[in-house]
C-alpha cells in the first residue's frame, strides 16, 4: 500500500497531503514559533554589535566617540529598537520554556515549573538591575 | 528509525542552550543601554576611560569573548533549523550546518582577535 | 501490520482488551514458539477495557484473606457463581496484580511505596487496586505496551472477524476482513481464543463504547457454542442520559442526591431509609445498585420522574456539596460533566438515569477458560466462566480479565500443541463467506441500520429491562425474532470496499440480535428474581428449581433452545442476600 | 440561536481516484452534542458512507481525532456550541495519508510506539513472590504525568516537524520513553538513549511546542523531549570525557 499507484482491488491510494513552503503562515501559533526562532539573527547582531565596541574600545577614544554618534543614527535607533524587542521576545520565550527542561528537587519536594521560571525572571531583574547600575555610576 | 550513528546534536545543542540563558540573562538591557537608551539621550553614557576601564579588564575580556561566541552558536543551532524546516531546505542539511556553525566559528576567531 | 503469506497460528487471540492482551503474553509464556496472532477491530488501546475507572480487586493487604474475597463474590453473586472458578480467581488474583506492578502499571500507591487499596461496593475489606481513577486505562496500556516486546506476538489490527472456522468438530480460525483494504481472509489457528468483550449496546443507555456488541459472543453462538446466565445484565443506577457516561458511585458517597422532579428525594419511599443531611453508609442514595435502578423505575410508573430528549431521568444533585469539595474530591465527575456533556454540577443538577453497565452472561466456558466446541476458549466479558452469577461485584471484572486470560493463553497452548493442520472443508467455507459479506456489501436492502437498532434498543429496554414480566418478554422475543428477518435485508449505501464502517455496522447489529435474542429467551425462562435478573411476576429467588445456569443454544430460524447446567457449589451453601450490606 | 450548523466534511474516496472533496451537512445545533455526535447523526441519517473512527465518546480511547477548523481536536469533547454559528470544518488528521474519509494511516504511529521500547527492562527481575516493587507516591508523581498518554496522535498533527519529516520518532513517542525512563522500576535508561540520542530522535524536535497545547491529556510532550534533551546531552559530554580518558 502506498500513495504513488492508482487504486487497484485491496490496495487503496492513500492520499497525502504535501506540507506547502509556507506552512508557518497558517496558523499564528506557528507564525509565533517562527518569530521565536528568528529572534536568534537578533541574538547573533548583539553579538556583532558587542564585537565593533570592542574595536572601537582598542582602537582609540576617536574610533569609539565615532562608534557612539553612528549608534545615534536615527535609522540604527530605529534597527536597535527592534532588536530590542526581539531579544526581549528570546529572553521571555527562554524563561517560560526552561521549566520544561530542568526539575528541581528539594528532599522529596519537586519545586514547581512556575517557581523555577519565577526565579529566572528575579535573576534577569536582578541581573539587569546590576548593569544599569554600573553602566549609569560610570 | 535509520542510521544509529552518534549524533553530534548534543555538542551543538549544549552551545546554543548556553547561548541562549546567557543572552536571555544579559542582552536586552545591554542593547537597552548601549543602543537605545543612551543614543536617545534618555541617560548618559559613560565616558571612555570608564568604559575601556571595566571592558578590557582581563575577566571582562573573557566573559565578552563567551557572550558572544555563545551568541553566535545559538544563531547557528536556530538559524540551521529554521532553513530545514521553514523553508524545507533540508536537503541540502550539510551545507546549510556548514555555513551556519561554520559562521559561528568564524566569528567567534574575529572576536576573539578584536577583544586581545 | 502483519503480512505472512498464508495466514497459520498456533494460537489466534480475537480482541485486544484487557482478556486478549493478557492472553497473548500467557501464551508466549509458556510457550515462546507458539506463533500467536490477535486479531482486533480497534487497535488494543482503543479496546473498552480502556473507560474502566474503579479498580480492580485482589487480597494484598494482611487484614484481608482470599476466603473474605471469595464469599463477598458469591454473596453479592446471589450465590449463581461457580465456586470452584471464584476459587481460582480469588487465588490467581494477587500474583496476577502482582505481575502487572512490575511490569509497570501505575498503581496509585500508600506513603511507604506499597500499592493502595480502596473501598468498592459489596466488598467488605478494602482490596481493590486502583491507578487514580483510570485504572482500567493504565491496565491496558501496560499490558499493550507490555505485549510490544514480544515478537512473537502479531497483531492484525483493525481486522474485523465474520466467521469462525469449524471443521473436523473443532474451531480452526476465522475469517476476518481488513478495514484498510476491505479483503476477506482467513486467519487460521490451532487454538482461537474469544475475548471480544460485552454487548452492553444491545441496550439504549449504556455505559458502554460503541464497539462493545457482543460479537465473540454471536460468533460462538452461531458456531453451536451455548450463551450462558445472558438473563444476567446489570444496571448502573447513575449514567448520563444521553451519552450514557458513568457518574461513579462516589458522588453519592460524598453526600449527592437523588431527586424526582418534584425535587423530592423519592429513595426514602422505597424502604431505602429516610433523609438525612449527612450520607449515612448503605441507606438512601448509598444502597445498592439494583435496589436504586429498580426504585427509578417504580418513580417512572409512579410519573414522578423527569421527561427529556433521550426519555425518563431524576436529578443527582450535588450543587450543595459546593465548588471546593467537587473540585478536590469529584473531579473527574465534574470534568466528565463538564466536557462531554455540558453540564456544570456545581450550578446544575446533574441529569441521571440507570443505564447498562456490564454483562454478566456470556460464552459458556469451564474453569480452564474452554468452551465446549474444540479448540475454542473464552475470557474476559464476553466468557462467563462463572463467578459474576447474577451480578457482579464492581472491580472483580478487571481481575477477571488477567486471570481467566491468562487461564486461557495456557489452555490454548496445551491444545495447540496436540493438534495438527487445518481441516479439508475449510477453504470451501472461506470462499462462502467471501460471497456472502461480497453480497452484503452490493446492498440492495431497505431496510435501515440506525432505525432497526433503535427498534432493538427500544425493545430491549421495554421487555427486559430492569423489572421483567412474562409478557414483556415474550412481546420483546416477538419483536426481536422480526428484527432478525428484516436484518436480513438491511440497505448498505457504502459499496466501498475501503474502511467500509456500514458494512461492520450492519455486521454487528446482527451480532447484537443474536445477543438480544439469548438474553430474551434465557431471560422468559427464567421463573425466579436473582440478582440483577427481576421478574414481577416471580418476585422471590428459588433456589429449587433455579440454582443452575441458564444455557441457549442457537437454532436456525427460531427462538434458542435452552438447557441448563449445574451451579458448582464447594463451602458457601446457599444464604440469604442481606441488605444491609451493600452490594456491587 | 439558529437550530442548525453547517459541517463542511473533507471526502476522500481512494476508489473514486479523485482528490479529497468537502461536502456540507445541515445538523441541529444541540447544547449537549459534540462534533461526533453530529458525524453520527450524518451517519445514521442523512448519509451512510461518511467513514470515521470513534468507540468510548469520553476522550479515553483516543480514537476520534480530527481536524476541526484547522485545529487537531478530540470530536467527542469538542461542543457543536463553541463554533457557531459555523460552518464546522472538519477534515482528517493532518500529517498523516489518509485511508478514506476522516480515517487516517496509523501503522507509522505504532511503529514509533515499539521503537522508543515502552516496557519495564531491568537487569534482574525481581520474583513475583517477593511481593511489589516499592514506589513512594512522589516517584510515581516523577513520570505519571506522561503516562496519561491516550495515543489520540493530535501532538503528531500539531507538531510541523513530523509533517515535513515523517521519520521523526515524534512527541508521543518520546513522551512514552519518559515514562519509562522516569519510572524507578525501569532500568533502560541507557538501552533507549542509544536509540534516541539520534537526528531523528530528540534532536530533530525544535521546541515548537505546539504538541503540549494540542494534548488533551495535559502529557506534555514538550517538557518530556526538552528533559530527554538535557539528559542526552549530559550523555554526550560524559562519553565523551570517557572516551577521551581511555
Ligand atoms: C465505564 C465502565 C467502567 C468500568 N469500571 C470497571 C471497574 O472499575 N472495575 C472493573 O473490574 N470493571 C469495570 N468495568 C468492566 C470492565 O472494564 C470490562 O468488563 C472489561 O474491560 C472487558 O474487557 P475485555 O478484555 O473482555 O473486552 P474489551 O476491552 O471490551 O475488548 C474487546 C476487544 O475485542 C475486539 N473485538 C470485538 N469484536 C471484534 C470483532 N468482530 N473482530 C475483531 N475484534 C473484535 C475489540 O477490538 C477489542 O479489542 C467497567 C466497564 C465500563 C463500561
Ligand atoms: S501526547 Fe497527548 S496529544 Fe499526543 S498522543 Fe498522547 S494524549 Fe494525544
Ligand atoms: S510540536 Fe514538535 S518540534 Fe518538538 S516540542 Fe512538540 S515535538
Ligand atoms: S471517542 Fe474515544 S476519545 Fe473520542
Amino acid at each position: 500500500m502506498d500513495s504513488s499507484s492508482e487504486y487497484s482491488l485491496h490496495h487503496p491510494k492513500w492520499h497525502r497531503h504535501r506540507t506547502p513552503i509556507f506552512w508557518w503562515v497558517k496558523r499564528w501559533v506557528y507564525i509565533c514559533f517562527i518569530g521565536r526562532e528568528m529572534t536568534s539573527v537578533a541574538v547573533a547582531y548583539c553579538a556583532v554589535l558587542l564585537t565593533m565596541v570592542y574595536r572601537a574600545l582598542q582602537s582609540g577614544p576617536e574610533a569609539y566617540a565615532a562608534l557612539m554618534s553612528l549608534l545615534s543614527h536615527p535609522a540604527i535607533i530605529v534597527l536597535h529598537v527592534f532588536a530590542l524587542l526581539a531579544v526581549l521576545y528570546h529572553s521571555i520565550t527562554w524563561f517560560n520554556l526552561s521549566p520544561k527542561a530542568m526539575v528541581f528537587r528539594l528532599g522529596r519536594w519537586r519545586v514547581p515549573d512556575l517557581m523555577i521560571s519565577g526565579g529566572n525572571y528575579a535573576a534577569w531583574l536582578l541581573i539587569s538591575g546590576v548593569i544599569a547600575w554600573a553602566y549609569a555610576t560610570g | 528509525m535509520s542510521a544509529m550513528k552518534k549524533s553530534n546534536d548534543p555538542f551543538w545543542w549544549t552551545l546554543f542552550g548556553a547561548g541562549g540563558a546567557m543572552t536571555a540573562m544579559l542582552v536586552p538591557m545591554l542593547l537597552f543601554l548601549i543602543g537605545v537608551a543612551t543614543p536617545l539621550g534618555w541617560i548618559e553614557g559613560p565616558s571612555y576611560a570608564s568604559v575601556s576601564q571595566v571592558m578590557l579588564h582581563p575577566l571582562t575580556k573573557i566573559a565578552a569573548f563567551f557572550l558572544i561566541s555563545l551568541s553566535l552558536f545559538h544563531w547557528a543551532h536556530r538559524f540551521r533549523f529554521t532553513l530545514y524546516d521553514g523553508l524545507q531546505l533540508k536537503h541540502l542539511f550539510q551545507l546549510i550546518a556548514v555555513i551556519c556553525y561554520g559562521g559561528a566559528v568564524a566569528g567567534s576567531l574575529v572576536a576573539a582577535y578584536v577583544i586581545w | 501490520m502483519a503480512q505472512a503469506e498464508s495466514l497459520e497460528y498456533d494460537v489466534l487471540i480475537v480482541g485486544g482488551g484487557g482478556a486478549g492482551l493478557r492472553a497473548a503474553i500467557a501464551v508466549y509464556e509458556t510457550d515462546p514458539k507458539m506463533r500467536i496472532a490477535v486479531v482486533s477491530k480497534v487497535y488494543p488501546m482503543r479496546s473498552h477495557t480502556v473507560s474502566a475507572e474503579g479498580g480492580a480487586a485482589a487480597v494484598i493487604k494482611p487484614d484481608d484473606s482470599l476466603d473474605d474475597h471469595a464469599y463477598d463474590t458469591i454473596s453479592g453473586a446471589d450465590w449463581m457463581c461457580d465456586q470452584d472458578a471464584v476459587e481460582a480467581f480469588v487465588n490467581e488474583a494477587p500474583e496476577e496484580m502482582l505481575q502487572l506492578e512490575h511490569w509497570g502499571c501505575p498503581w496509585s500507591r500508600e506513603e511507604d511505596g506499597s500499592v493502595a487499596v480502596r473501598s468498592f461496593g459489596g466488598m467488605k475489606i478494602k482490596r481493590t487496586w486502583f491507578a487514580s481513577d483510570k485504572t482500567g486505562f493504565h491496565m491496558l496500556h501496560t499490558l499493550f505496551q507490555t505485549s510490544l516486546q514480544y515478537d512473537p506476538i502479531e497483531r492484525y489490527d483493525e481486522w474485523f472477524v465474520t466467521k469462525l472456522l469449524v471443521d473436523d468438530g473443532r474451531c480452526q480460525g476465522v475469517v476476518a476482513i481488513e478495514m484498510a483494504t476491505g479483503r476477506v481472509e482467513p486467519i487460521l489457528a490451532k487454538s482461537v481464543i474469544i475475548s471480544t468483550g460485552g454487548c452492553g449496546k444491545i441496550f439504549p443507555f449504556t455505559t458502554n463504547a460503541n464497539i462493545k456488541n457482543g460479537d465473540g459472543m454471536s460468533l460462538a453462538y452461531r458456531a453451536g457454542v451455548p450463551l450462558k446466565d445472558m438473563e444476567f445484565i446489570q444496571y448502573h443506577p447513575t449514567g448520563l442520559p444521553f451519552t450514557g457516561i458513568l457518574i461513579t458511585e462516589a458522588s453519592r458517597s460524598e453526600g449527592g442526591h437523588l431527586l424526582n422532579k418534584d425535587g423530592y428525594r423519592y429513595l426514602q419511599d422505597y424502604d431505602l431509609g429516610t433523609p438525612e443531611a449527612e450520607p449515612v453508609l448503605r441507606s438512601m442514595e448509598l444502597g445498592p445498585r439494583d435496589r436504586l435502578s429498580q426504585a427509578f423505575i417504580k418513580e417512572q410508573e409512579k410519573g414522578r420522574t423527569l421527561v427529556g430528549e433521550y426519555g425518563h431521568y431524576v436529578h443527582l444533585d450535588i450543587r450543595h456539596l459546593g465548588e471546593k469539595v467537587i473540585n478536590s474530591r469529584l473531579p473527574f465527575v465534574r470534568e466528565l460533566c463538564v466536557k462531554y456533556e455540558n453540564i456544570d454540577p456545581v450550578k446544575e443538577m446533574i441529569p441521571v438515569r440507570p443505564v447498562i453497565h456490564y454483562v454478566m452472561g456470556g460464552i459458556h466456558t469451564d474453569i480452564d477458560a474452554a468452551t465446549p466446541l474444540p479448540g475454542l476458549f473464552s475470557a474476559g466479558e464476553a466468557a462467563c466462566v462463572s463467578i459474576n452469577g447474577a451480578n457482579r461485584l464492581g472491580s472483580n471484572s478487571l481481575t477477571e480479565l488477567l486471570v481467566f486470560g491468562a487461564r486461557a493463553g495456557k489452555s490454548a497452548v496445551a491444545f495447540a500443541r496436540e493438534q495438527g493442520g487445518a481441516g479439508a472443508s475449510v477453504s470451501a467455507q472461506v470462499r462462502d463467506e467471501q460471497e456472502r459479506l461480497s453480497r452484503l456489501r452490493s446492498g440492495g436492502g431497505s431496510e435501515s441500520i440506525a432505525g432497526l437498532r433503535k427498534e432493538m434498543q427500544d425493545t430491549m429496554e421495554e421487555g427486559a429491562g430492569i423489572y421483567r414480566t412474562e409478557a414483556s418478554l415474550a412481546s420483546s422475543a416477538e419483536k426481536i425474532q422480526q428484527l432478525q428477518e428484516r436484518v436480513a435485508k438491511v440497505a448498505i449505501s457504502d459499496s466501498s470496499l475501503t474502511f467500509n464502517t456500514e458494512l461492520t455496522a450492519a455486521i454487528e447489529l446482527s451480532y447484537m440480535l443474536d445477543g438480544a435474542e439469548a438474553i430474551i429467551h434465557s431471560a422468559i425462562n427464567r421463573t425466579e428474581s436473582r440478582g440483577s435478573h427481576q421478574r414481577t411476576d416471580h418476585p422471590d429467588r428459588d433456589d429449587e428449581n433455579f440454582l443452575k445456569h441458564s444455557l441457549a443454544y442457537r437454532e436456525q430460524g427460531g427462538p434458542p433452545r435452552m438447557e441448563y447446567h449445574p451451579v458448582v457449589i464447594t463451602r458457601w451453601p446457599p444464604g440469604e442476600r442481606v441488605y444491609g450490606q451493600k452490594k456491587g | 440561536m439558529p437550530t442548525n450548523i453547517t459541517l463542511e466534511v473533507l471526502r476522500y474516496m481512494p476508489e473514486d481516484g479523485g482528490a479529497p472533496v468537502f461536502q456540507e451537512y445541515e445538523v441541529p445545533l444541540r447544547s449537549d452534542w459534540v462534533v461526533l455526535d453530529a458525524l453520527n447523526h450524518v451517519k445514521d441519517h442523512i448519509d451512510g458512507t461518511l467513514s470515521y473512527r470513534w468507540s468510548c465518546r469520553m476522550g479515553v480511547c483516543g480514537s476520534c481525532g480530527m481536524m476541526v477548523n484547522g485545529e487537531p481536536t478530540l470530536t467527542c469533547a469538542a461542543f457543536l456550541e463553541s463554533f457557531a454559528p459555523g460552518p464546522i470544518r472538519v477534515e482528517p488528521l493532518a500529517h498523516f495519508p489518509v485511508i478514506r474519509d476522516l480515517v487516517v494511516e496509523g501503522s507509522d504511529f505504532m511503529t514509533k510506539l515499539k521503537d522508543v521500547k515502552p516496557w519495564v527492562i531491568r537487569k534482574e527481575e525481581k520474583p513475583l513472590s517477593e511481593g511489589e516493587y516499592r514506589q513512594t507516591p512522589e516517584e510515581l508523581a516523577d513520570f505519571k504525568q506522561y503516562s496519561m498518554c491516550i495515543n489520540c496522535m493530535l501532538c503528531y498533527s500539531a507538531c510541523p516537524v513530523y509533517g515535513l519529516e515523517p521519520g521523526f520518532t515524534g512527541p508521543a513517542a518520546l513522551a512514552l520513553a519518559q515514562r519509562y525512563n522516569l519510572d524507578n522500576r525501569d532500568q533502560g535508561n541507557e538501552e533507549r538513549m542509544e536509540l534516541l540520542s539520534n537526528d531523528e530522535g530528540i534532536w530533530s524536535c525544535t521546541m515548537v511546542g505546539e504538541c503540549s497545547e494540542v494534548c488533551p491529556k495535559g502529557v506534555d510532550p514538550a517538557g518530556a523531549i526538552q528533559r530527554y534533551k538535557l539528559a542526552g546531552a549530559a550523555d554526550w559530554w560524559k562519553s565523551l570525557i570517557t572516551r577521551k580518558s581511555k
